[in-house]
């Protein structure tokens, strides 16, 4: 009988819930466990990463990678898995985009350490510790991991062949990917596996909404009473949708909720912040700069609404003045 | 897709120009064209010395047939300028002219900036740009939009006249409107014209009255147009015709009416005058008015002011019932293909400048006054006279009165030496006064207008170069008790000197139209700062404007005599009919277009577009553009938040190309 | 028996740069573009009187004729009534080149030596400087020295009226802060440089 | 009302009648002025023909003492002061070079200059700050009858017109109209006296005086009225002059502000009208009313 | 560091009716002006994406300039209000991510205004040299010197995916 591909689960910098949509997959996880041979799966299973090291190059058939890379254990994972995997696939949007984490961007690691183990107000720290990347403890020299500047997604560190969208991706996403990739009818490299038209399209409000949408004031969700069936924009609620890939069958507008945009942009856009920035204040009904201002003041955070999952991966990356700590080295 | 493609490779060919040395003189031609030849898909380039020329457009053809060349690129002047040269010449040589990209390292380079290092560093970045550019053109076909026939003439002077009787005499209908109540303009006012001296009201009024009788010309008077909509060939115009309180129909012009008015005396200034006469209230504008018909005018008539009035005129026209007080204002509504602007100019307002005393000395005078005095119909029936009726024993003409001036109007108005050589033959014809001509310097440089300068000298009138500085009535000596003094330099002699004369007459300058501003709007041309017209090309295009359809004859695109006035007036009519007698107009395949495979039907693009050319095609549940009526201007290419809608010509990837190109981005 | 005198000017006679140093002056950047109408001249006042009139000035200054026109008596003719200056129909402001060119006369010493206006201009500047305040009768008196005594007496008659009227303060007018506005004058005058030499 | 006041050195020297009737005249409309402390001469033209960074400081220092004294508009009635302040203030901002000199001087005398406080002319306030309703209200003694030829001069009204039209200034005009004055029409308000060429030039200077002087008798005026201390002393003192060189064209001439003290009923011995060289006329019979 | 003969290098979107031609008439007046500024030609301010200034700064440019019409005389009637609502929005966005406002500019230059090009383009090109050089294709390289380079360099944008598939797209 055969030998049963190889397949390899890792996650990154990411919240997790990447690993509850592959066991999302329920009873067809088994089917999955029954068709292939995990080799790798930490959330799970207990494999040691010199037991990877040990296998010979392009022996795992694929890799679902989920989460960024922050630290310089994600990446030296990263490379591992790239070694040994035929296709390496980022899964869900921090892998792909940078996700949530690469929001952090926007500040510097002196600055987010010095808030998360000092200012933070939950936090009780008067000795100031933080985490060092190398530190003796009686006779023991302790090491961890370095604390990169950036956020990566993952084709900023290694190549990808695949990209499975989402926040996270949705189970009927990843089994068809996963069938694709065992019955080898698999896009061309570089893909995204899931479809290159907008939300809209799957969104059961679309038909809502007007075909003279001009906006004279944006809202947040927490500000009005969403009507559970008209379009979120012509409720004049950011929705990211006519910027997204759909594919999630508009699981948020379902619940009520607008669309944040964890799909990334179609392949026909750069950069999915700065499209929707162009439609949405073309729209806006206002010729006078004042008044114009005033509407688009709607939006307070235009960052966090317009690249919440992608501005690891947006044009400019980050906030451009960063100042950057000397790239530590592995002790 | 591409067929002009050897199995899929891109050839490019490029081409730098030195325009003589205009790119030359500042850009090392040969430094880019090697620079180009290094870049990947090029297999030819060259420098050349004009590539506009035919040998020039040959070069292309015969590269793309011997190097297979499938894609072109040249870096010369403006696109705006011979874009469709070179597209024509990779046509020519084979290939869909799309497959072209133009470089302007003229008007953006070599003729602004100052070093040539820099200069030619500038141009290899832009030859760079299209060069990257031009990978990603497709084959497009341009698109045909039919042109209706018939043509607007806005104004009703010399200039609209012509151009519209000739445009007329073609067999085009042609609907010609003007503001006051009778066409005929300035030069209805002129007594004579210069340099040949034959009389104004001669040679203008036949054409005033073929106008009136044409079978193809709609003549609108007292008419303003209001509103503009619709592009080349098919311009919807909407016009306010202005009731004149008469039945131009009915009325024969007899005049009875104006005899019966209650006014027994006329006592408002007449305007066809410039104030110099008076009228009644109803009034022809001028003997030889077109229409010949009266006009009430609604600020001093009675009867439209108060209700109140015998109305003597209506007896008077009892027979014709032409007077009718009932008529209301209407908005007229018209489609043409073609619009010719010929709104002319106001004459500067020489109190402006105190230091001359127009409006202060009575005998100071406007040079269009002393026109009206000298000419038999006028006020004094020819006689030329100071105020107090005697005759001038001394006359002085001031030119460049609001005009060469930065403080007032800084451009030459072209006709005032010109215009004061023929009034100061015409007073020294009429009176046997001394004239003499203050001056900055006398430009007379049209067809026989230097022999006319001529005659003036022989004449003995005086010629005194300075610009006048002052006028006074004070005396200093006894010669000077009395009269009008000027205190000017005379330049060539070289000294200062104080003029007395007993009438002064100021060659006041042109200016833009008071309403150029939103006439300017009203059809969606440009217009300098100063408020003329702007055509399209100084040189090559002086008639056309940036609006496709929209042309501009006489004043209104700067000062002008009446002969370069009608030379222009014909070429806009030329213009216009070249386009009417094609029938239909090139477009430019600059279109958006939505792919429908990527829309997602969000509807984002909808409210963007100002000629309604996107719809939302329901049963398909996606967004379409009717190409017929895209403009092309991209604004919902760069709103699509999918990406979903591209523009021939301006797609995303040949605008990110340039981007990288331009910054020699690797 | 008559004198004639050669008028022909060569190259040599022009100080290259000098009209391109004046248009650097402040207010004196549009020197360039005269079109030499001549209305600076027929609205001057004092023109009648120039050797060269204001528009031959500027002419001159234009082509770098520097000799001849700091030599000349036409800026010391200036009046400073700015007629010239608002007439101008190319906005160039004449009384401006006047100061400019007067301030290159006095540096350089060429102007007319006994004549009156340049003489007064430093004996104001000379006592400005030390007074800080003009006292008008001592003014008076030191240029009437300074350049035609004969003058003095010739206009007795005025000045004992001017007595008589009592409106020649006796006492010298000063400020209180001599050191302080010394100092500024230094500054501005790079340590008094600039004017000290050409008196 | 209060303004910070410069006199400039002929109000303390030839031109004192000038102040000797300004200030009763403001004090008499309620118009507080506060003489500068320590200020220096303005430069004049004369210092403009020496060096113009120096002349920019010297007249710049008075701009910074005015600006140190309180945010009050600077008054100053002398014309050549009026517009070397005002030609000051626009060097300084329209010219980098000369604004840094500026600067530095001042620094040096711990004075400092932004370019707040506003250079007026009495004229100027008299119109539009105080109003004629206002002065009108004051006139106790009409100047019935008498002609009066408003002459301006030059620096008040060019290079910059600020308050009035360069060409034809109206502001004296309607003043005097207001003191009940007949205002002769007079073409040449605005030309030159000669300034100091008046004194160092005659051939030349004086002959603008007598232009103006012979003008103003043949229309019949009884006094001019002048705004400016170099005007009013060559339109004065030097008739005898005139009377050798050409013919005698005897009228006097005096401040407007000396009109303004008399149509106030202000005693004329107050007014520094004993100054004048061609005494002014005893104005035309007409009893004082007596304000109730 | 800073390196002595660094020029700034500025990208300008003008609008063909407007601002390029107005781009031309300097040329025919011969008006001279920094060389810092290379044009592209677009139909209409309104084609500006944002994406094409994000772009423009993200591949070495120091600043984005903006030509179009005046507000009222668009050739298309309203594209440039687009233009002005995205600006809007769009400084804001700059502002956050540590872009100096002044590094981009929207001007409305009409055909006839040749001298204001030159006027803007100096102005802007000093405003820019005095910010000091963006550097954001260096500055994007040292933030990755923390990382062991990657081995491929189609790996190496972080557009790769998005590239791949917009080639495929058009084929």
């Amino acid at each position: 009988m055969p030998e049963k591909p190889k397949i390899a689960f890792y996650w990154c910098a990411s919240c997790g819930g990447c690993e509850e949509a592959v066991v999302d997959l329920a009873e067809d996880i088994l089917s999955v466990v029954a068709a292939v041979d995990i080799v790798l799966w930490p959330v799970a299973m207990d494999f040691k990463k010199k037991q990877i090291e040990a296998m010979p190059d392009k022996s795992i058939a694929a890799t679902l990678l989920n989460g960024a890379i922050r630290t310089s254990e994600q990446e030296e994972m990263a490379h591992l898995l790239r070694r040994k995997s035929q296709y390496l696939i980022a899964y869900g949007a921090c892998a792909q985009l940078g996700g949530i984490p690469s929001l952090a961007n926007q500040f510097s690691r002196e600055q987010l350490l010095r808030y998360v183990y000092e200012e933070a107000p939950t936090v009780e720290n008067q000795a100031k510790t933080r985490p060092q990347s190398s530190s003796q403890n009686n006779g023991h020299t302790v090491t961890l991991p370095v604390f990169r500047n950036l956020v990566r997604a993952l084709n900023q560190v290694v190549e990808v062949d695949f990209y499975i969208p989402g926040c996270p991706p949705t189970p009927k996403m990843t089994k068809a990917a996963v069938v694709a990739l065992l019955e080898g009818k698999l896009p061309p490299k570089g893909s995204v596996l899931a479809p290159d038209m907008a939300l809209c399209e799957q969104c059961a409000r679309k038909a809502s909404k007007p075909a003279d949408l001009s906006f004279t004031a944006f809202k947040r969700p927490h500000q009005v009473m969403l009507d559970p069936n008209l379009c979120l924009l012509a409720q004049g609620v950011v929705c990211m949708g006519p910027a997204t890939r759909g594919g999630c069958e508009a699981v948020c507008p379902a619940g009520n909720m607008p669309c944040t945009g964890c799909f990334g942009p179609t392949s026909r856009v750069r950069d999915q912040g700065a499209k929707m920035l162009s439609s949405l204040c073309a729209n806006v009904a206002a010729k006078e700069t004042k008044e114009i201002d005033e509407i688009l003041a709607g939006i307070p955070d235009p960052v966090g609404t317009f690249y919440r999952y992608g501005l690891g991966t947006s044009l400019l990356r980050g906030k451009v003045s960063l100042p950057l700590a000397p790239a530590q080295k592995e002790p | 897709m591409n067929t002009n493609q050897k199995n899929g490779e891109v050839r490019i060919g490029f081409y730098i120009c030195h325009c003589g040395h205009n790119i030359a003189g500042m850009v090392d031609c040969p430094a880019v064209a090697q620079y180009a030849a290094k870049l990947p898909g090029v297999v030819v380039s060259r420098d050349y010395k004009y590539m506009c020329s035919d040998p020039g457009q040959e070069l292309i053809q015969q590269d793309i047939r011997e190097h297979q060349l499938n894609r072109v690129v040249v870096a010369s002047c403006s696109p705006l300028l011979h874009e469709h040269t070179f597209r024509n010449a990779v046509a020519a040589g084979g290939l869909n002219p799309f497959y072209f990209q133009m470089v302007n390292i003229r008007e953006h380079d070599s003729w602004v900036t100052a070093d040539r290092g820099q200069a030619t560093a500038k141009a290899k970045s832009l030859a760079h740009a299209a060069i990257r550019r031009v990978r990603f053109h497709r084959a497009l076909e341009t698109t045909r939009a039919p042109i209706h026939p018939d043509v607007l003439v806005v104004g009703g002077g010399i200039s609209g006249i012509h151009a519209a009787l000739t445009v007329a005499n073609a067999g085009k209908k042609v609907f010609l409107v003007e503001r006051n109540p009778s066409i005929g303009g300035h030069m209805a006012q002129f007594d004579k014209t210069f340099p040949t001296l034959d009389c104004a009201a001669c040679i203008l009024t036949p054409k005033m009255s073929a106008v009136r009788s044409h079978e193809n010309i709609t003549l609108w008077t007292y008419s303003e147009v209001v509103k503009v909509s619709g592009y080349v060939g098919n311009y919807t115009v909407t016009v306010r015709r202005r009731p004149r309180y008469v039945n131009e129909e009915l009325c024969v012009g007899c005049l009875e009416c104006i005899t019966a008015c209650v006014f027994k005396e006329p006592k408002f200034a007449d305007e066809f005058n410039v104030g110099l006469s008076k009228r009644k209230p109803i009034y022809i504008p001028f003997a030889q008015a077109v229409p010949p018909v009266v006009v009430i005018d609604p600020e001093r008539c009675l009867q439209v002011r108060t209700g109140k009035c015998k109305k003597t005129c209506l007896e008077a026209c009892a027979d014709r019932h032409a007077i009718d007080f009932a008529q209301k204002e209407e908005l007229v509504e018209i489609k043409v293909g073609n619009i010719i602007i010929a709104t002319g100019f106001k004459l500067f307002d020489a109190k402006r400048l105190p230091q001359y005393g127009y409006g202060r000395y009575p005998n100071v005078l406007t040079a269009i006054e002393v026109e009206r005095y000298v000419n038999s119909s006028g006020p004094t029936a020819g006689e030329i006279v100071l105020r107090d009726g005697r005759h001038p024993k001394s006359v002085g003409f001031i030119l460049c009165v609001g005009s060469r001036d930065m403080k007032t109007n800084r451009w030459c108005s072209r006709t005032c030496c010109m215009h004061s050589m023929k009034l100061a033959q015409l007073v020294r014809e009429h009176t046997d006064a001394d004239v003499t001509v203050f001056y900055m310097d006398i430009r007379a440089p049209g067809k026989g207008y230097e022999e006319f300068y001529d005659k003036s000298l022989a004449e003995g009138i005086q010629f005194v170069r300075g610009r006048v500085a002052e006028v006074t009535d004070w005396a200093l000596s006894p010669e000077e008790e009395g009269k009008l003094v000027m205190r000017v330099e005379d330049t060539l002699a070289g000294f200062v000197r104080r003029v007395p004369v007993d009438m002064i007459v100021l060659a006041a300058g042109m200016e833009p139209q008071a309403d150029s501003q939103d006439v300017r709007r009203l059809f969606n041309m440009s217009c300098g700062t100063e408020g003329w017209f702007l055509e399209k090309h100084p040189k090559l295009a002086p008639v056309s404007t940036f609006t496709d359809g929209v042309f501009i004859a006489g004043c209104c695109q700067g000062p002008k005599d009446i002969p370069d006035s009608v030379a222009q007036a014909g070429a806009a009519a030329a213009e216009a009919m070249a386009l009417i007698d094609k029938g239909y107009i090139e477009q430019e395949p600059n279109t958006a277009y939505i792919v429908e495979a990527d829309c997602c039907g969000c509807k984002s693009c909808l409210p963007l577009c100002p000629y309604t050319a996107i719809t939302f095609e329901e049963t398909k549940q996606k967004a379409q553009i009717n190409q017929a009526l895209c403009k092309g201007c991209g604004t919902c290419v760069a709103a699509c938040p999918s990406g979903s809608i591209k523009q021939n010509l301006f797609e995303d990837e040949e605008i990110f190309s340039e981007i990288e190109g331009v910054l020699n981005y690797a | 028996m008559m004198r004639i005198k050669r008028t022909i000017k060569y190259e040599g006679d022009r100080v290259r740069g000098f009209g391109k140093e004046i248009q650097s002056v402040p207010g004196c950047e549009r020197l360039q573009s005269c079109i030499q109408c001549g209305t600076c001249s027929g609205t001057c006042p004092l023109s009648i009187y120039m050797d060269f009139s204001p528009r031959q000035v500027v002419a001159l200054v234009r082509a770098d004729f520097k000799n001849e026109v700091l030599r000349s008596n036409t800026v010391w003719l200036c009046a400073s009534c700015y007629a010239c200056t608002v007439e101008c129909p190319r906005l160039i402001r004449i009384t401006d080149i006047m100061y400019a060119l007067k301030q290159r006369a006095i540096k350089e010493g060429v102007y007319p030596r006994r004549f009156p206006i340049p003489v007064l201009a430093k004996e104001f500047y000379e006592m400005v400087r030390k007074k800080g305040r003009i006292t008008e009768m001592l003014l008076v008196m030191k240029l009437f020295l300074k350049t035609d005594w004969l003058a003095a007496l010739g206009s007795w008659r005025q000045g004992i009226g001017v007595m008589r009227t009592g409106r020649f303060g006796l006492r010298a007018e000063h400020i209180e802060r001599q050191a302080e506005l010394a100092g500024m004058m230094a500054v501005a005058g790079g340590e008094d440089g600039k004017a000290k030499e050409a008196l | 009302m209060k303004y910070s006041y410069f006199p400039g050195c002929s109000l303390k020297g030839l031109g004192r009648a000038y102040e000797e009737s300004l200030l009763p005249v403001m004090r008499h409309l309620g118009v507080e002025l506060a003489e500068l402390n320590d200020w220096n001469c303005c430069g004049a033209t004369a210092y403009m023909s020496v060096d113009e960074s120096m002349a920019a400081v010297l007249a710049a220092r008075n701009l910074a003492i005015a600006e140190k004294a309180g945010p009050e508009d600077l008054l100053t009635p002398c014309s050549a002061c009026y517009l070397v302040l005002n030609k000051t203030k626009h060097n300084i901002t329209d010219y980098p070079e000369i604004n840094a000199t500026v600067r530095k001087a001042l620094a040096g005398a711990h004075l400092t200059y932004s370019g707040k406080v506003p250079v007026r002319h009495p004229l100027d306030v008299l119109i539009n700050d105080v109003g004629l309703d206002v002065i009108k209200e004051k006139v106790v003694r009409p100047l019935k009858g008498l002609k009066v030829a408003p002459y301006y001069g030059c620096q008040i009204v060019r290079p910059y017109a600020t308050f009035d039209d360069a060409w034809n200034p109206t502001t004296m005009d309607r003043l005097l109209a207001t003191l009940g004055a007949e205002v002769v029409d007079y073409p040449l308000k605005t030309k030159c006296c000669g300034g100091s060429l008046t004194g160092t030039v005659p051939e030349a200077g004086l002959r603008l005086t007598y232009i103006l002087l012979k003008e103003a008798v043949r229309r019949g005026a009884d006094v001019i009225a002048t705004v400016c201390p170099l005007c009013q002393f060559n339109l004065d003192a030097y008739h005898d002059q005139i009377d050798r060189r050409w013919e005698p064209a005897r009228v006097a001439t005096v401040y407007f502000t000396q009109l303004m003290g008399l149509a106030f009923g202000l005693p004329p011995e107050q007014l520094g009208l004993k100054r004048n060289m061609v005494a002014m006329k005893p104005l035309p019979a007409e009893p004082a009313k007596v304000k109730v | 560091m800073p390196d002595p003969n660094w020029q700034p290098r500025i990208v300008a979107f003008f609008c063909n009716w407007c601002t390029y031609t107005a781009a031309d008439l300097a040329g025919v007046s011969r008006l001279k002006y920094a060389p810092n500024a290379l044009v592209i030609r677009l139909m209409c301010s309104g084609r500006v994406d944002p994406q094409f200034i994000l772009d423009a700064l993200a591949k070495g440019a120091d600043g984005v300039l903006i030509g179009g019409c005046h507000l009222g005389d668009c050739h298309y009637v309203e594209g440039n209000y687009k233009t002005v609502r995205r600006f809007e929005m769009l400084q804001r966005l700059l502002r956050d991510l540590g872009i100096e406002e002044r590094r981009v500019r929207l001007e409305w230059i009409s055909a006839s205004e040749g001298e204001r090009v030159k006027t803007v383009i100096n102005e802007m090109v000093e405003q820019v040299r005095a910010l000091g050089p963006l550097r954001l294709p260096q500055r994007q390289e040292e933030w990755d010197r923390e990382m062991t380079p990657l081995a491929e360099p189609a790996g190496q944008s972080p557009l790769a995916p998005q590239r791949a598939a917009a080639e495929v797209a058009h084929a």
